[in-house]
């Protein structure tokens, strides 16, 4: 996006720049526990403190750098905003929490949007003025986005919106949805009735229901349109085109393809924090770590995490990937969601009978994290695929095994 | 070292089968989820009512000996009225009122057992405070203290997990007293307000307490027998163990039930989903687990005191026990699917049990190791 | 059988009399491996060396204790033959080999054979003159029996043969065999169309060629009839009732009814040997069961092994087992077989640089069995239905979940 | 401590790029499995023309400097050459020749260097001799030794697994001389008739060989450089894993494809049994555990010889691939069902490979607890 690429000294100081930044500016701890993912997001207290603290990353000009300056980007080589990104993974920071504008919305609005889109979306979507959410899933058939049955009905310039969709995360925060809804419920090819919109949460006819999730938390929503009416303008792309623009948007959310605003979107538990865990907790007067079992499983677990990183880089490299260049992609998913979980339950498993304690005990080892965690981990073994759904797919479209 | 070529047989009594039945017909009339779920909403402890119900059917005073107003039966009877209590995730003050009661039998003086074991019989609830706030599991491990002056006792420390303590007439905690592991009785009327901390626990059926000892003062007399506390100390560790694999046991039975019923029932690609291999399979080898656990369980509850055997058995059935809910509450959940992740799923309100019931004196891996001094 | 039932003392001295016996009987190591299981005879000198074994112990008047004397049986109480089985194993002697004969073929002839049969045939099988082999499995439709293929055609008072079936362990060396064969193409319930012989192995138009096993020895063959011609006196059981003389014998197999001869017939692995074996074998210069890591397999095996055996005891605690009566009988063949796989792959780890040796190296830890045994266990996990169908089959007979 | 934060990075060169493709299509021609059974059937020893024709491409002097007549690249470079051996089963003294002239690199003299390293490079066969009849794995353990007397060595002992002996040229054996381990180089006639007794091992395309030292007599001049010992030991020890990660990876990726052949064939109950779930996730799981393990193989061929990054690297790499092995044809076996108990399946030849590949310097758990050593 911009002519001049930085010299390495450029990139060295800028690093440096960033790191003192983000180590003079992440946030204390607030005295609650924070959640590790947008999806998490179960409070006004959590939610208010990590918008304001995008707000401040993005005001430092550390947020979008890459996107176009005329609607508030930074105009800056993308580069500079993956040294940032790393920076604040590397320094725990929180997470960014308008997770679906920066990454979904964001990208599909300057790729495809018109520019009234883009100067009225962009801006808010940096700033956390405005949140987004996404009206993907809808009850009952969770995976299958093509099936989707929420009714999208033209009357006029208007079109009437009727059904539900699930797992709306920030929902009650949100000014906007990204919506695919059946415009046409007669095509021979379900996709083929599907439209993409994009539409104020703030109408008549939506109601946002939280869903209160295994945690005991909050976070995910069900959201409910009954003859919520918006205006034609909101389609983005083509009436009857949805399916198309739906799958550019995976694909930017995935980071298959650029565009992403920038910032993490998540702060996954990793096993150095795991290995800290095990120096803490004490079993039979010894430090955890010091129990031979358990070191034997916690190597097992670095290798296992080390897997991820290292398959990632082999990726790269198409000789050794010929056999089944789907494979490292298409298992990604699976290895990390099952990974996740066992990870975080292995974590209990180290603490003792303090294993019981759980979210708020002033006892529980970092506030109760791990035993959130370890429940939250199901929505990667469960949300966008099951594990056992994704064996189907691995084994069908990597291996070529006949269809179950 | 155990003979492993020796064939272990299960006994089961009359008194058992019998404890059983009625145990489990209680549960289901008395605690079905719909009830579980209101008294975890409204953050209440067990209804007094229901409480003296248990306390009439002889509940309390299963293995307490006749001449203190029980039915002089063992512990092994216990555990067939906690399995089905395990199944319907009831949490009453049951297990905290036996081990108390266990306690005063195997350390108590004889005032201490006359004054209180009658009391417990009819509905008395007593506890124990034994963990402290690192975690660990070794029960000798005490940091907890008590000194005397005079006739006086003054308490220092704190203890956790103390369950049903804010309704517990009782409670009898271990401290070291001149160097040594010991327990002590503290009534009720000794614990001065903001004593008692409600502790946040992962298992909502539960009511678990922080105990701050500081500055409590008992009279010498509510010291147990020094000479029998060690001994008291195993026993109660082994009685605990045992109850809650039985707590386990029914546990991991109900949550099978849970996903077998909406394997049964749920429809995904058109088909039921429990005929999909990649569920039904993993739900074989959880009700399989299970069902090695209820043997050990059983055969833990015949050989129960009996030397090595009887603790090879009930850690045995702890290690396997704790697993089998383990294993299966966490399937439950991730063959639920969307609906698994919601609080409104029962499979979640097991998996909060299994994580307690493995956290309370010891997963398996820790019973492993202690099987492992044992038999190698 | 008998009416005097002998007192305790008198039991008490049996038992002695029988310890001792065995204690100055047993063979001695015969300088070469024994099979575990009549299934794995591979070699002559194994064959010879058993059956030699079989006929001193049924001499001595230890095997068919119980069966009537008329036929070489010993019409003495089963609780004496139980006393020897019980010494048989403790003492880990080797295994009976005519195990067709005595666990199947005779219950079966005593019980629904005639006066010629019971006469022909019940003294040889106890003095392993006449072995046994039989003939149920087919190629290509492994566990389902009832969709047995081999054609016995009747031509006037004989039945002409023609077919294969598989795993005929002993086939070489048998003279009998138990055969389950197809008299009727044509019914309208496959099960209706099959009948059950006692043949003659000697005859023309059958040739039995042995399978050359994983472990790379012998002991199954497949055995092919081509034209084979018996007389219809070698039916047993009614013509078309093939299935039911089936499902009885595999309840005398299965001992799910009394009525087999007696003696084991199998030397199964078992944990305390592994336990053994960990305290021999070198890890760092320690005995391999000082090494953290392995106590706690060793402990899980030792559970898992004492499962199976408190699993039996329970099952004969109506109360304990009321909810699902079938879930331990219908589960033990799945338990049993994965845990025999397991507990031999186990062995072999606990062996270092020596697991790669194998049968017939002098540095072979016990021969080599423990490598043989862990190929061989195989057999209990695919044979008799594959621990994949034992799923199933529990999961919908014992759980009540819908068929794949 | 090992930063776990640090993303590490494969590497892959344009060398072994070439490599990677020639060997596979060398190997695919030259070893397809009714050769490598005819082999075994034979009990044969690899044929002079096949081992010559490795030798001139270049393949036994990959990792030699040029100044010995090699080409001057590293093990990552024979890793490619090994990984797909080890998916075609071949049997070769490559592995065996590849370590002892690493020996010869690490510790040899100037002497030994420019007598043997040219002739290895040109087809010489050599072999190490570290084993001992304890199967200890841990190679600086013993009890073999040498004592000199004059300018004599005299050898004594026993040593185990030194494959390809009979026809190697040269043997490199661990002794403890003066106290210390040592190396000791003997040559062919050094060797009388009788001191090389064929062992019987699981993997039948192996040749390896007991070695009876007791009597063998050596000039003096056959000690490698003491100084330069301990640490060739460890590299040694190294380099063995790294080369049997890339076998056993080789061969987890082999088992998968004859178990996908036979899921997409075979039926039973009218469908293919490649559609049942059962068969078709653990055969994604073997999928899963062989694509880890090849990112670590490829992981340890980049940092190999780089210090505590290069040692666990590559005792991760043995650890998983030798797992995946397993795993992998353990389960082909078993999806074989009846077919699979039968020696004409394919998947018990890798079975074997896989207990090799676990048995030769050290399985998962023993990597395991080395690595805990080194990261805590």
């Amino acid at each position: 996006m911009s002519d001049n690429t930085p010299s390495p000294a450029e990139l060295d100081a800028f690093r440096q720049e960033v790191a003192d930044w983000f180590t003079a500016n992440k946030p204390t701890d607030p005295g609650f526990l924070l959640p590790q993912s947008f999806m998490e997001v179960g409070t006004d207290e959590q939610f208010y403190f990590l918008r304001d603290w995008q707000k401040k990353v993005y005001e430092a000009g550390y947020l979008g750098m890459a996107w176009p300056k005329e609607y508030g980007g930074g105009g800056k080589p993308q580069v500079l905003q993956d040294i940032v990104t790393r920076e604040m993974v590397k320094q725990k920071t929180p997470f960014m929490t308008n997770t679906i504008g920066l990454n979904w919305a964001g990208p599909l609005i300057l790729n495809m949007g018109t520019e009234e889109q883009k100067k009225a979306f962009i801006p808010g979507i940096l700033s956390a003025d405005d949140i987004w959410c996404q009206g993907f899933s809808e009850p009952d058939h969770g995976s299958d986005l093509g099936n989707a049955q929420l009714k999208a009905t033209r009357d006029g310039k208007e079109f009437v919106l009727n059904g539900s969709k699930i797992w709306t995360s920030l929902g009650r925060h949100a000014k906007h949805m990204i919506l695919l809804a059946r415009t046409n419920q007669n095509t021979n090819n379900k996709y083929e009735g599907l439209s993409f919109f994009l539409i104020p949460m703030q109408i008549q006819g939506i109601e946002v229901v939280p869903i209160k999730k295994l945690t005991g938390e909050f976070g995910f929503n069900q959201t409910f349109f009954t003859d919520a009416r918006i205006d034609e303008s909101c389609l983005i792309g083509k009436e009857g085109g949805g399916w198309q623009v739906a799958m550019a948007t995976l694909a930017f959310e995935r980071g298959a393809v650029g565009g992403q605003a920038g910032g993490h979107a998540m702060n996954s538990k990793h096993v150095s924090e795991v290995v800290a865990l095990a120096r803490t907790a004490k079993r039979n007067g010894k430090p955890a770590i010091e129990d031979v079992a358990i070191r034997d499983e916690l190597v097992q677990l670095i290798i296992d995490e080390r897997s991820q990183a290292l398959n990632s880089s082999r990726a790269r490299i198409k000789p050794l990937t010929q056999e089944r260049p789907s494979s490292i992609p298409m298992s990604g998913k699976l290895i990390g969601s099952e990974y996740g979980r066992r990870l975080n339950q292995f974590a209990l498993s180290l603490q003792g009978a303090n294993a019981a304690y759980y979210v708020g005990d002033p006892l529980a080892y970092d506030g109760g994290l791990w035993q959130r965690s370890y429940f939250n981990a199901f929505s990667g073994t469960i949300g966008g695929g099951t594990s056992e759904v994704q064996h189907n797919i691995i084994g069908e479209r990597v291996l070529g095994l006949p269809k179950s | 070292m155990l003979d492993t070529n020796k064939k272990p047989t299960i006994l089961f009594s009359d008194e058992q089968e019998q404890l059983l039945e009625v145990a489990s017909n209680f549960c289901r009339d008395r605690f079905p989820m719909s009830e579980t779920r209101k008294r975890i909403a409204a953050d209440e402890d067990l209804s007094r009512p229901l409480w003296d119900e248990m306390a009439s059917l002889g509940w309390l005073g299963i293995a307490v000996p006749e001449e203190f107003g029980g039915s002089g039966l063992t512990l092994g009877e216990v555990v067939t009225v906690v399995e089905p209590m395990g199944e319907h995730l009831a949490g009453t003050p049951l297990i905290s009122t036996t081990l108390a009661a266990q306690a005063l039998l195997k350390a108590g003086t004889r005032a201490q057992k006359e004054t209180w074991l009658p009391k417990i019989c009819e509905g008395a609830i007593a506890t124990l405070a034994l963990s402290e706030p690192d975690g660990d599991w070794a029960l000798e491990r005490i940091a907890a203290s008590a000194t005397a002056s005079g006739d006086t006792l003054t308490l220092k420390g704190t203890k956790t997990f103390v369950t049903d303590a804010a309704s517990a007439d009782l409670v009898i905690a271990s401290v070291l007293f001149e160097g040594k592991p010991a327990l002590v009785l503290i009534t009720r009327d000794a614990l001065a307000a903001g004593k008692l901390t409600r502790e946040i626990v992962i298992d909502e059926t539960r009511r678990s307490y922080r105990l701050d000892l500081d500055g409590i003062t008992l009279p010498k007399s509510a010291l147990l027998d020094a000479d029998k506390t060690p001994a008291a100390l195993n026993h109660i560790d082994q009685a605990a163990c045992l109850l809650l694999s039985a707590e386990a046991c029914g546990g991991a039975n109900g949550v099978i039930n849970v996903t077998i019923d909406y394997l049964k029932t749920r429809k995904q690609f058109d088909r039921y989903i429990g005929s999909y291999q990649a569920l039904k399979h993993p739900t074989v080898d959880a009700l399989l687990a299970m069902e090695a656990a209820r043997s050990h369980l059983y055969y833990a509850a015949t050989v129960f005191g009996d030397g090595i055997e009887g603790e090879v058995a009930v850690r045995m059935a702890k290690a396997q026990s704790g697993s089998a809910l383990a294993f299966a509450s966490d399937r439950s959940i991730q063959f639920h699917g969307g609906f698994g992740f919601t609080y409104d799923c029962d499979a979640q309100l097991y998996r909060r049990r299994g994580i307690w019931c493995e956290a309370q004196f010891g997963d398996a891996t820790h019973h492993r190791a202690k099987l492992a001094e044992i038999l190698f």
